[in-house]
């Protein structure tokens, strides 16, 4: 059966120490745009918030940012840290600025991605281009689209 | 907790004191007899609240980057390339914000790392881990003013060892680290932290060593400057309470010339009115503009534009201090070079600008602008004093709870949140949504017709998409997102 | 050679015109037949005078950098690249200098080296050496207006291959070209020269193809606008007399605020004056804006904050044009990348300002300045005007002799040479020698006396050495030499 | 004898189609205030001219500036000039902005040196240093100045 997109619970949150809201809020208001349901933690978020917040909402995929310049720091036991609670294939992805130092995106890219995460976006991704990947991510085909385009139709 | 903006004795202060100074064992390095000592053995010219006045006195706008490294030596090299190269006449040491979290223990790992590998750990300087001797090595180091900075709850422990250190003031504030820096932490709590930072530079102001006090208020988003001044003013009513003698107010700009310069003048009358009507006569006031924390543009080119866009602004506006966003800013934490490169750049218009005495501030404009906004921010002050019963901190946490005192995007789920920005067709800052701020139909009216002309000139309604847009179009080279790339 | 500001006869035009196209083989290449089908068939916001005027009426500053390449694919990469990457909405074929002045042989030699090497060899495009195909090819890669660039005693050549060729417009003039590209060229011969231009643009103009004629009177060098703004209107008398219809007004901006404003409204103003006074009432204007030609700072930081304050000049003078130096101006000729990054931090600021229509226009300080200027420039005028009993070009002949039109730093040894500049306290332009302009003493005691206020400034009288020291001091980062290196 | 500097003369000016004229009339300023004889020719010179004035002068010395990017078509005569007109041995100075592409300064300098110059100076020499450059050059000592420094004493 071919779940529509509003059938898909994501948790939103920034991680860590870190207040940069702004980004997340606009992300968190145009995923609610495209149909998404979203559970936002707003920011001041440990990884147990996170996992927790999951289990609860039952979600599809946890939606971290970060960008104070700690990631490295922040986010190291997320995954396995779902995978203690039993939801260790849930989609993680990552965003916002992650590094406080110069270096090739994919060194940065590579980081996260061993560090368990299953799509890890560059600096200002715009919202259309993370839905986009999202919807790839979780497989959600076109025909399932509701939302603002839908609406249009 | 239940507090008020009376002075803390001497007793509670000394008392809550022993538990600050316990918190890590560098704490236990504070001597303030020896700190008073250090201060008056150093030139009066580096200290930043003498050096802000003579500026005011003189007519002089000066420079003062925000920036901060992890290591001593990284810290000191990155403050004297800036006072050396960038000819900056303050610097600040930007507290990392493991620190500002009091998460003392991870910061040390953290420093620990970064002097073991050279590498950059934190994102600031490490005030608490580094001890008072490792704050005065880089202060030593260095012939001007060194500030703190970095809004955050409880940073009661980095000032006793930063001021002790050799630091002359601070940037930062109760109310924006309770809207911009928090999650869930109360305001009361937040403003009991301050007042103890207050305090304690009432108390170096008593022995002689005066402490510039740099307010924050809240960070703009789109905001009309009334509800950024309103909450400034309110930390300079708590710092003057507990004996601040120098307070620096902190001008957001973001970019509108007649809204920002009459920002700058309307908060200097406000406080100085709200001040002298508490009876606080002999605090002194000297100005500080920084460009907005919105997005910054990738490319090198126009932030470049944009820094020194915003340099002339400050020297129009006449502020004895101008901080600047970097080149660097959407990248990275700003290389030395990078600081340097910005600040050369305002360095250039402001040299350029300073000894013209081009006075705009009298434009129609900036009066009609001015106009509207003092009679907003004392609505929202006069609310505020009402619903404390004339105790301004009592006020503060009631107005919160009702929205009166309200802010966009705050990081804090104890704040209404419903008041929003927009921007009007000429750029300048509106309300969208007044949420519960208590203002008249006049008021309303005028922003409300501001509106009503963008939206005549989009030619459809404003909306939260326009709300959104609007604060990040800066970053792609116009103050408005509908100009982006249109042109004849 | 005796000349007037009389129109010439089709005759005498065709006669003289037939002597210009046999200059060199190109000239042959020229049809005006073919040069008005070829403007018709063009868009016509691809025409300058059009799109200038365009955004006179919607009130937009564009820009419009100076450059240009030697061969034909360099410099349609060069201009593409400002098109698609600067942004920018105008553009300039920057004539080389080996072609303005008419060595063609040389220039074509050099060209040949440079199609052979891929490396450039000459200043600028030589238009003439690429004839009118040559133009054609760079003109059509492109979607908007191209003017050509460049004061010199004899372009005739140069614009008819560079008009039917495809630019559509000019900005140069004889006035600029007397007092700062010559040694011994009499300035009758030059106006006679320019005399032709105008008419050729004239004649465009009678064909239905609109062109601009961007007059510049003389360069500045810490010089008193009336100066500048004096021999611009003559400029424009001259060639109002031939045909021109599209004026614009150069605005050489030297970095003082109330100063650089006042010119470019007294510049206007008396322009529209003494066109409507000699008949001319349906020639149009618009205006153009340019940061000073004195010596640029090394640092690229530096020259992006002096490009951003021009920018904000231009915006805040309302100018629909602005051109501005690059990054690269004071090491060697702008790379296609370093002009880019230059106009794009020009841009940032545009977009920043232009909506925002803050206008200190009606500012105090500039109307103070806008007072002597204006009473300056009609003086001189009137002088011009009454030795040459009512004819602007007589009147010039005689007034250069007798220095009542006299400029500093002239490269020409017919000129007196007498006035000097030198800058007061707040950095505006005075006069420090008034030779023999023509001035009562009303004018003389107002410079004077501000000079007067920056001796008391320095405890010195200002001599030649600070006359010497104003010229470079922005180079160096400031407005007066005096603060370079002092802070607090 | 030990000469003075009241009895050297110096021939300045700029070559060619140049019209940056500034600078060199500041050298001038400089080098009159120092005690020097300057000859100026002011813009638009050829080689053949320079080398009259020094003939008609018995000057000690050509300076010549050039800012337009010509100065290699410019100036590549002007030695052998000299030595056609019997004054091979003057010193021959050159300032100014002189090539129109970026190289590093010791292949500038070496083009106009072995084009016969005595001195290449760098762009934006300020006059203090040029002046010493070239009192050293025509070997004059400190005992020898007079000018704005010995009038001080
Ligand atoms: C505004 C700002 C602030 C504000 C934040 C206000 C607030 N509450 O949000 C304030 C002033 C408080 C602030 C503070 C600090 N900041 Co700050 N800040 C910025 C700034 C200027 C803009 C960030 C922003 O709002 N962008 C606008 C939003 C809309 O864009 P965005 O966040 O990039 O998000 C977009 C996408 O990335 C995407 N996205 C974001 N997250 C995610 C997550 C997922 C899963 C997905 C799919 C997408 C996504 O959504 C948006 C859509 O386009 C940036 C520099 C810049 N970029 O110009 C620095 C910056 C992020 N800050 C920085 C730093 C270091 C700090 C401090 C730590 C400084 C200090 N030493 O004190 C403190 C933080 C203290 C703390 N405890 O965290 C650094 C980070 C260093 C790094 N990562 O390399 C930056 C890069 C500045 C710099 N050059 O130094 N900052
Ligand atoms: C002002 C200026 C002009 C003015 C000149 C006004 C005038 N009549 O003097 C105008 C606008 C007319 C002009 C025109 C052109 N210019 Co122009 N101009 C400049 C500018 C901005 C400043 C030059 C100046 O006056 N400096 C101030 C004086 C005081 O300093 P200075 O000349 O460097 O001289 C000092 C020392 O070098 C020393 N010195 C100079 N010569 C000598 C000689 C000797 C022997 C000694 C000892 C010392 C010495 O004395 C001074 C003391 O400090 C420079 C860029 C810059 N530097 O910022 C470009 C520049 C020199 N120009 C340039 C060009 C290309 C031109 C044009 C050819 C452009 C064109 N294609 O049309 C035309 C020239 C046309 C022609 N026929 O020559 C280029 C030269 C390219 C190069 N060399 O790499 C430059 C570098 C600009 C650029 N980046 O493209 N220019």
């Amino acid at each position: 059966m071919q779940r529509s997109i509003t059938d898909f619970t994501l948790i939103t949150g920034v991680i860590g120490e870190d207040v940069h809201v702004t980004g997340i809020r606009i992300m968190e208001h145009a995923l609610r745009t495209e149909g998404f349901n979203v559970f936002s933690l707003g920011i001041h978020n440990t990884s147990d918030e996170f996992v927790k917040a999951a289990l609860e909402h039952k979600a599809d995929a946890i939606l971290v940012s970060s960008l104070c310049g700690h990631a490295e720091i922040l986010v190291r036991d997320l995954r396995s840290k779902c995978t203690d609670a039993g939801i260790g294939n849930i989609h993680l992805c990552l965003g916002g600025q992650l590094v406080i130092h110069e270096e090739p995106w994919s060194t940065t890219e590579n980081r996260f991605l061993s560090m368990g995460f299953d799509r890890v976006h560059r600096p200002f991704i715009l919202p259309n281009e993370a839905i986009s990947a999202l919807k790839v991510d979780l497989n959600i085909t076109q025909d399932s689209v509701v939302g603002q385009f839908k609406s249009q139709l | 907790m239940q507090i008020s903006n009376k002075r803390w004795s001497t007793d509670y202060f000394f008392e809550q004191r022993k538990r600050v100074l316990s918190m890590w064992p560098t704490g236990n390095g504070v001597s303030l007899t020896d700190a008073f000592a250090y201060h008056h053995a150093m030139n009066p010219l580096k200290n930043a609240s003498n050096k802000a006045m003579e500026a005011k006195r003189k007519g002089l706008t000066l420079m003062c980057p925000s920036t901060g490294k992890d290591t001593i030596s990284a810290h000191t090299n990155l403050l004297k390339y800036m006072q050396d190269e960038a000819k900056v006449q303050f610097v600040t040491t930007y507290i990392d914000s493991l620190t500002r979290n009091c998460k003392f223990d991870v910061a040390k790992q953290e420093l620990q790392k970064a002097n073991d590998t050279g590498k950059p750990r934190l994102n600031g300087f490490p005030v608490v881990e580094h001890g008072v001797m490792g704050n005065r090595a880089v202060i030593d180091a260095l012939d001007i003013p060194v500030l703190l900075f970095g809004p955050t709850p409880d940073a009661r422990l980095t000032h006793e060892i930063g001021l002790a250190g050799g630091h002359t003031g601070y940037s930062g504030g109760p109310l924006i680290s309770f809207w911009n820096y928090t999650k869930n932490v109360p305001v009361e709590s937040i403003i009991h932290n301050f007042q103890y930072i207050n305090r304690l530079m009432g108390h170096y102001e008593e022995n002689g060593v005066p402490m510039m006090y740099c307010v924050s208020g809240a960070m703009p988003a789109t905001s009309p400057p009334s509800i950024m001044v309103a909450p400034e003013i309110i930390e300079v009513l708590i710092a003057a309470a507990q004996g601040v003698k120098h307070v620096q107010l902190n001008c957001w700009v973001q970019g509108h010339f007649a809204q920002d310069l009459a920002m700058i003048l309307t908060f200097q009358k406000l406080t100085r009115e709200y001040l002298d009507r508490f009876g606080f006569t002999d605090v002194k006031t000297t100005t500080y503009s920084v460009s907005p924390t919105g997005r910054f543009p990738v490319a090198h080119d126009q932030v470049y534009g944009l820094i020194a866009y915003y340099a002339v602004l400050g020297v129009m506006g006449k502020v004895q201090l101008i901080g600047s966003r970097t080149i660097d800013e959407a990248h990275h934490i700003p290389t030395i070079e990078g600081t340097a490169h910005s600040f050369r750049c305002a360095g250039m218009v402001i040299n350029m600008l300073q000894n013209q005495n081009f006075n705009v501030l009298d434009n129609p404009a900036v009066k009609e602008e001015a106009y509207y906004m003092e009679i907003e921010v004392r609505a929202i002050l006069d609310k505020v004093l009402e619903l404390g019963s004339g105790d301004i901190v009592l006020g503060t946490k009631l107005a919160i709870e009702q929205g009166v005192l309200d802010q966009p995007y705050s990081t804090s789920q104890l704040v209404k949140s419903k008041v929003l920005g927009v921007k009007d067709c000429t750029g300048a800052a509106r309300f969208y949504d007044f949420g519960n701020l208590p203002f008249d139909s006049d008021i309303k009216a005028f922003h409300l017709s501001k509106i009503a002309e963008r939206e005549k000139q989009l030619g459809c309604k404003v909306d939260y998409e326009t709300v959104v847009k609007d604060l990040t179009a800066v970053s792609e080279g116009y103050i408005l997102p509908e100009f982006i790339g249109s042109s004849l």
